[in-house]
């Protein structure tokens, strides 16, 4: 039963508010999670792990959850993976236990959520639980700016969500479908006009969740104000949401996309490249790694405008494993990068990087997971970031016979560019923080003891399991996608 | 021979990850670890050596018919090279338990050396371009760690920075070029090159010329990158900054040599006939021939001896990148093979120099060291004759094989370049010995200089071994990586690189043979010589205008424009909309029951009396 | 309904209305409210509405004035506070009321009027068909000597028939308003002594 | 006789009493009451169109009086819960001037 991904979190964090020990609490809770998680990769089955109940009959929403097929798998262990994490690392201030561990809860119960929903309400509405309480950690525990931050990501969340509903809705109409599963969705037939105009709010709605260049002015001051775990929750997990949801939806607007190829091609540009300069000129370690995020988008839209422009998954058939295995990378090699940050601003006081230098000196094993996870960033081989961008990269060229570049295959080489810049702006922010001459600030600094390690190891494991093998993720991609009463799944998954 | 190889590839890796997590308090443990690796991988990669051996390769990744594969080439090339990476590897290894003895970080030094005889045997093994690819990014990174040893140092972390940074933008093109030849091709390995191009498809070749020649140079792009070939040098000479025998290993014998060697693997895979049909192949010489002009002449006027060697070192492969670029990629992985011994000698000898003067590494403050240290002075001897291209020396057969080629395809532009760099090395190199060895001290560091222990003096005399005998045909038919022995005679090769040796030799005698200073030091346009034509500023000007500006300027835009005008133009609007109903809301109660009697008012005259 | 009595207790109405606005003091301001619902009440009376018009005097005069009567002393405000009205309100509370007046007019005016049709002896008789015999409508209205409208019945009957559920609600409403006002006044006592 | 118009007259005249009363006056108070004339007003018109509205069996149509009925009642209960939030607000203000009463202004 898939919902327990659901449940566990939401009943723990009840559990923290009605007086439960805060921190031990949310510990087992995600821990349980992980374990599921872990152990769903291994043996997950369609007709075990799913779950449908109706829950409206007009219009027909049903409460239903399940993997759907691999990708919602991947998704799954993300979000665990980095929910664990989050919750080990996270430092409750004094007094704010239940508010803090039950929000961590309940943002990781809402990411899972989407993820599992295979009906389209719940897909949206589980995103939905998990901003609200992203929206009060920020404001409420956040450092810096956290009041505007917190009030422009919830004014942007809150326009793209508006948007994408309104997409959605449209979708559902215009399908004709009698429920909102996506099994009967995804069968179902859109005219091609209508399509269209579906395309663009679904593309404006993820888009501002995805920070989308021009909606992602958001990110970077939300993710420095936020509390570390919450900014590896929503960096990490909550912003594939939009991804995951425009590959999910893809089938039914497919010539619709086809018709905005130039945009979206246009604007995943401006998100690396543009974007990319941006980050350059960051001065604040938080600031650059929130820009750096939203940069990375740019690389799963890439493989999303390869499969828009192969016309399907069936012509481009790297495309989506390529986003997928980004979309996992990303997740994690961003998280540990919040969690990392966080340290250093708990170990010194301070992330302006001018003020900053020398910290390897005093604290190896950080700088040594930092630059683990800054050289994954960067798309460094053997860890898995670099695996999804190889792949990216490839879903560009899949198409491409040796005549005149297309617009995809110029994105591609564009986006090439921005792995150097990235490198850029990692590399010098690394050199900055770590290397150099120790200033007073970082010489008295303290390493990294062996709790603080754990989440960070954890993290770091994803990294180069992905990184040195990743068929390991592939191979779960590879499995027929299933659902409840999928008939046609279960056949294949006779065979 | 199979699992041999993959334990030549994993030996290392296992070495620097043992290292890594558990050896870390032990730190002579981890050195004797990664160097008994380093020795065993030397034995194995002899053992191995011998005509091709098929190999099975595994799925890194798969998705459908994609199948990304991590595989071995385990042909005479891959081989041949082997010996090289891993016998100066392993000599460096050696070298370095001496030089690094009371360094604080040994542990990661060796960790690091480690690391880097892993990426290195991943390229030169590597099957398939995406696995060289990785690789390639993998030894940028040990690189990087090596050069960055001692971080502390301003100087070292800028330019591990520097020499990561300008990689990328090679591998930039490196990985376009290996997507489109596989947008042409639909391959990506080099067995599957050579039988896409072994006329069996010879048809698919002709409208894709332009792209394929566009290829190739992207991915010769790769090759400027690591093997440090102009526009893309800038990296190598402020490389210097790490260890020496880093500077002896990664950066004159083995991996800046892996562009040539990956771009002679190109060649052995699409086919030398096949690229010759390819316009722009002359563009490969030529960046070479200019690589190796400007750098021997940056060399002349250089006076810290690291930087000699290594201006020399990017003079030479200026050298192998023009044989590639010549069509003659034997000449180049000859001259590749036998450079790597004598410049890993000299590399290891000026090591050896500073690490008996204390680091100090200007040469004007060394001089009569010959006496002080004769085993190093005989050896770096050796090495600098080999060097020079001395007849009979290693140097001298593979030179004289590129003077040979640049002959045979009538290009009489590069030969000319080729000659005078010639000429130029012997003098700068023949500088570098007559101040720093002969002469008289300069310096207390100097003078109290002491020879080196067996530890450091063993591996240079195995090195000067090499750099005299392994142009001859019985070591390098068996060790080369690509040798294609072609009788010596005498021609105009021989007379060009002769009398190259005698003027350069003549010159440097003249000018540096007991002098106390440089008398070219106020000369102009050897000023221009000493600050590297100036390329270093240009660049640092150009990296802060251009980057930097355009971030700035992006910055500014992206907070101005986007996040003020637009955003916060709404936010502004909404705002203000939101104040002048604000002034509605009084709180006043009798203008609220005002407005509901106007609004009944209204309600009443529109319900009742419009209509 | 005779129109002279009509014209009585409308002007009374009308009179108390006006006067309850116009009088500075809130305790004549009261009984002026006093006086319009007594001519209110009188209009019920005189439109056969027996119940309501005595409920209206009961619960109007009777209690709700006292209310507020008993308000305004314990809150010691014999007098409005000597505050000039703003002419702009003034206008306005006049203007608004005018106009809102003279539409109802003009509504009133273009509608067809019904005219009073009085209550006769046949009539309640003819009515007390339609009531099972045995209750005491029908009795009231086929009583020989004097038939009478039993309002107060009939108002029952509608309201227990009918209305049963809203007069649940209603019940309910007034409970909770009962413990509503404890509870105000309770916790202003509690907080009092923090305030000061 | 006074016709069914007359009174609904007298009703709106009323009505606009009551809300003049509610725009002009500031004694919270009496803007109350001038409310309770409103209602009643409100009420007279009920009772009007009860009795002019005579049904099948020649009565009044007495749901209007039911109508009434409630409105006392609900009327009520407002008074009460009303002077009650009135006595907490000038305890808590020292003023009953609406004027005063304005930290709802936006």
């Amino acid at each position: 039963m898939s919902i327990i991904f659901v449940l566990i979190p939401i009943l723990a964090a009840i559990a923290i508010l009605c007086g439960c020990k805060a921190r031990l609490t949310a510990l087992i809770a995600s821990g349980l999670t992980l374990i599921l998680g872990l152990g769903s990769v291994f043996c997950w089955k369609a007709d075990v792990w799913s779950v449908t109940l109706q829950v409206l009959s007009k219009p027909s929403i049903h409460l239903a959850m399940g993997f759907y097929d691999g990708m919602s798998l991947i998704m799954v262990l993300l979000g665990v993976l980095v929910l664990f994490t989050a919750v080990f690392a996270g430092k409750a201030p004094e007094g704010r236990e239940k508010l803090y561990y039950s929000s961590i809860l309940l943002i990781g119960a809402g990411g899972l959520g989407a993820f599992l929903s295979t009906d389209l309400f719940f897909f949206y509405a589980f995103h939905e639980l998990a901003l609200i309480p992203t929206f009060l950690m920020i404001g409420m525990l956040g450092t810096g700016e956290r009041k505007e931050a917190a009030w422009k990501i919830t004014i942007y969340l809150a326009l793209g969500s508006i948007i994408l509903l309104a997409g959605l809705i449209w979708l559902v109409s215009a399908s004709g479908s009698e429920t909102w599963l996506f099994k009967d969705l995804l069968a179902s037939n859109i005219d091609p006009k209508a399509q269209t105009g579906i395309a663009a709010l679904l593309i404006v709605g993820f888009g501002v969740l995805i920070s989308l260049f021009p909606f992602h002015s958001w990110a970077a001051p939300a993710y420095a104000a936020a509390p570390a775990p919450v900014a590896m929750l929503h960096a990490g997990v909550l912003k594939k949401f939009g991804l995951f949801g425009l590959i999910r939806l893809y089938p039914m607007v497919s010539s619709g996309m086809q018709d905005w190829l130039g945009w979206l091609i246009v604007l995943l540009l401006c998100n690396i490249l543009w974007v990319g300069f941006v980050t350059i000129n960051q001065k604040r370690l938080d600031m650059m790694l929130g820009n750096s995020s939203v940069m990375h988008m740019g690389y799963i839209f890439l493989a999303f405008a390869a499969l828009v422009q192969a016309g399907g998954a069936e012509a481009n058939p790297i495309a989506i494993p390529a986003a997928v295995i980004l979309m996992f990378a990303h997740g994690i090699s961003i998280a540990l990068l919040f969690l990392l940050t966080d340290v250093v601003r708990q170990k010194t006081g301070t992330v302006e990087l001018a003020e900053l230098g020398g910290l390897a000196k005093s604290t190896p094993r950080l700088a040594f997971l930092f630059g683990l996870a800054g050289m994954a960033s960067i798309g460094l081989p053997g860890l898995a970031n670099f695996s999804g961008e190889v792949l990216v990269f490839l879903s560009g060229f899949e198409n491409y016979k040796g005549e005149g570049f297309g617009g995809v295959q110029v994105a591609t080489i564009l986006a090439l560019w921005g792995v150097v810049i990235s490198a850029v702006y990692m590399l010098r922010a690394y050199r900055q923080t770590f290397q150099g001459p120790a200033v007073p600030v970082t010489e008295s600094a303290r390493d990294l003891n062996l709790s603080d390690q754990i989440p960070a190891i954890i993290l770091a494991t994803a990294l180069l399991v992905v990184g040195l093998y990743p068929n390991s993720l592939l191979s779960l991609l590879k499995k027929p996608p299933c659902c409840s009463g999928c008939d046609q799944s279960t056949e294949q998954a006779g065979q | 021979m199979e699992t041999l190889a993959w334990i030549i590839l994993g030996l290392p890796l296992l070495s620097a990850v043992t290292i890594h997590l558990g050896l870390k308090s032990s730190k002579n443990l981890s050195a004797y670890l990664a160097t008994g690796s380093a020795f065993i991988t030397l034995v194995l990669a002899l053992i191995i050596l011998g005509p091709e051996t098929e190999n099975r390769a595994f799925e890194w990744a798969t998705i459908g018919d994609l199948k990304i594969e991590i595989g071995l080439q385990l042909d005479s090339f891959a081989k041949g090279m082997m010996i090289v990476v891993t016998g100066v590897g392993f000599l460096v290894h050696l070298f370095s338990l001496a030089y690094m003895k009371d360094d604080n970080a040994k542990e990661r030094y060796f960790c690091g050396l480690s690391l880097f005889m892993f990426s290195m045997t991943g390229i030169v093994l590597a099957s398939n371009f995406l696995m060289m690819f990785m690789f390639w990014e993998l030894v940028g990174l040990s690189s990087y760690l090596l050069i960055g040893h001692w971080y502390e140092k301003d100087s070292a972390a800028d330019a591990a920075k520097k020499a990561f940074l300008t990689n990328r933008i090679g591998d930039f093109g490196f990985m376009i070029g290996i997507l489109m030849l596989w947008g042409i091709t639909g391959t990506y390995t080099f067995d599957g090159l050579s039988e896409f191009f072994d006329g069996a498809h010879p048809k698919v070749l002709v409208p894709s010329v332009t792209i394929l020649s566009v290829s190739i140079l992207l991915i010769f792009m790769g090759a400027m990158g690591k093997s440090a070939q102009a526009p893309l040098h800038v990296w190598l000479p402020d490389a210097m900054e790490g260890p020496t025998p880093v500077s002896a290993l990664i950066h004159a014998a083995t991996m800046v040599a892996a562009g040539v060697f990956m771009m002679a693997r190109l060649y052995t895979s699409i086919g030398v006939d096949t690229i010759g049909h390819l316009w722009g192949m002359d563009t490969i010489a030529w960046i070479g021939a200019i690589t190796s002009l400007l750098a021997a002449l940056m060399a002349t006027q250089q006076d810290d001896i690291k930087k000699i060697l290594a201006y020399s070192t990017l003079s030479q492969l200026g050298y192998m990148v023009m044989a590639v670029g010549l069509l003659d990629p034997d000449a180049g992985m000859f001259h590749l093979f036998t450079h790597a011994w004598f410049k890993a000698l000299l590399f290891l000898g000026s090591g050896a120099v500073i690490y008996a003067c204390h680091h100090e590494q200007n040469i004007w403050k060394m001089g009569g060291l010959q006496k002080k240290m004769p085993i190093t002075f005989l050896t770096f001897g050796i090495g600098t004759l080999a060097l020079c291209g001395f007849p009979f020396t290693a140097g001298f057969f593979s030179k004289e094989q590129i003077l040979e080629s640049a002959a045979h395809s009538k290009q009489w532009g590069l030969f000319a370049v080729a000659a005078l760099v010639a000429c130029l090395t012997t003098f700068y190199m023949l500088r570098l010995f007559f101040i720093a060895f002969l002469g008289k001290n300069r310096s207390d560091k100097a003078n109290h200089a002491k020879e080196v222990g067996p530890l450091m003096f063993v591996p240079l005399v195995i090195l000067a071994v090499l750099a005299l005998l392994s142009g001859y045909q019985f070591l390098a038919d068996n060790l080369s990586p690509l040798y294609n022995h072609e009788g010596f005679h005498v021609g105009a090769p021989f007379i060009a690189s002769i009398s190259a040796l005698v003027v350069g030799g003549f010159l440097s005698w003249k000018l540096y043979f007991n002098a106390e200073s440089d008398p070219l030091a106020n000369n102009g346009l050897f000023k221009i010589f000493r600050n590297k034509f100036y390329i270093d500023e240009l660049y640092a000007k150009l990296v802060g205008y251009a980057q930097d500006t355009v971030a700035a300027i992006v910055h500014f835009i992206d907070e101005l424009v986007i996040n003020g005008l637009i955003v916060g133009g709404f936010s502004r609007a909404a705002g203000g909309i939101g104040r002048i109903f604000g002034r509605l809301q009084s709180g006043n109660l009798q203008g609220y029951a005002a407005l509901f009697g106007l609004g009944v008012i209204l309600v009443i005259y529109l319900t009742v009396f419009v209509s | 309904m005779h129109s002279l009595l009509f014209y009585l207790f409308s002007f009374l109405a009308v009179a108390g209305g006006i006067l309850l606005v116009a009088f500075r003091n809130p305790v004549s301001s009261a009984l002026s409210m006093v006086l319009s619902f007594v001519g209110l009440a009188g209009l019920f009376i005189g439109l056969n509405a027996y119940f309501v018009g005595i409920v209206q005097i009961l619960v109007y005069a009777g209690a709700i004035m006292v209310l507020f009567v008993f308000i305004i002393m314990l809150l010691d405000l014999n007098n409005e506070e000597k505050v000039k009205f703003r002419s702009s309100t003034v206008v306005l509370g006049i203007v608004i009321p005018l106009c809102l007046a003279l539409q109802i007019l003009g509504v009133i005016q273009s509608q067809d009027t019904k005219e009073f049709q009085p209550i006769t002896e046949e009539t309640l008789a003819a009515a007390a068909e339609s009531f099972p015999e045995d209750g005491a409508i029908h009795k009231s209205l086929a009583h020989e000597k004097t038939p009478k409208l039993p309002d107060t019945n009939l108002i029952g009957q509608q309201i227990f028939t009918h209305y049963n559920f809203p007069l649940q609600v209603i019940g309910a409403l007034l409970l909770v308003a009962t413990i509503g006002v404890v509870v105000l006044s309770k916790r202003t006592a509690k907080t009092r002594p923090t305030d000061s | 006789m006074a016709s069914l118009n007359e009174f609904l007259f007298v009703s709106g005249l009323l009505f606009a009493i009551g809300l003049a009363g509610v725009i002009i006056r500031r004694n919270i108070i009496v803007i109350f009451m001038s409310l309770e004339l409103m209602l009643a007003a409100a009420s007279l018109t009920l009772v009007a169109f009860s009795r002019y509205h005579v049904t099948d069996n020649g009565l009044p149509d007495y749901n209007g009086q039911v109508f009434v009925f409630f409105i006392i009642t609900v009327a009520a209960a407002e008074v009460a819960v009303g002077l009650a939030i009135i006595v907490a607000l000038y305890r808590a203000r020292q003023t009953i001037n609406v004027e005063d009463l304005n930290s709802m202004r936006g």
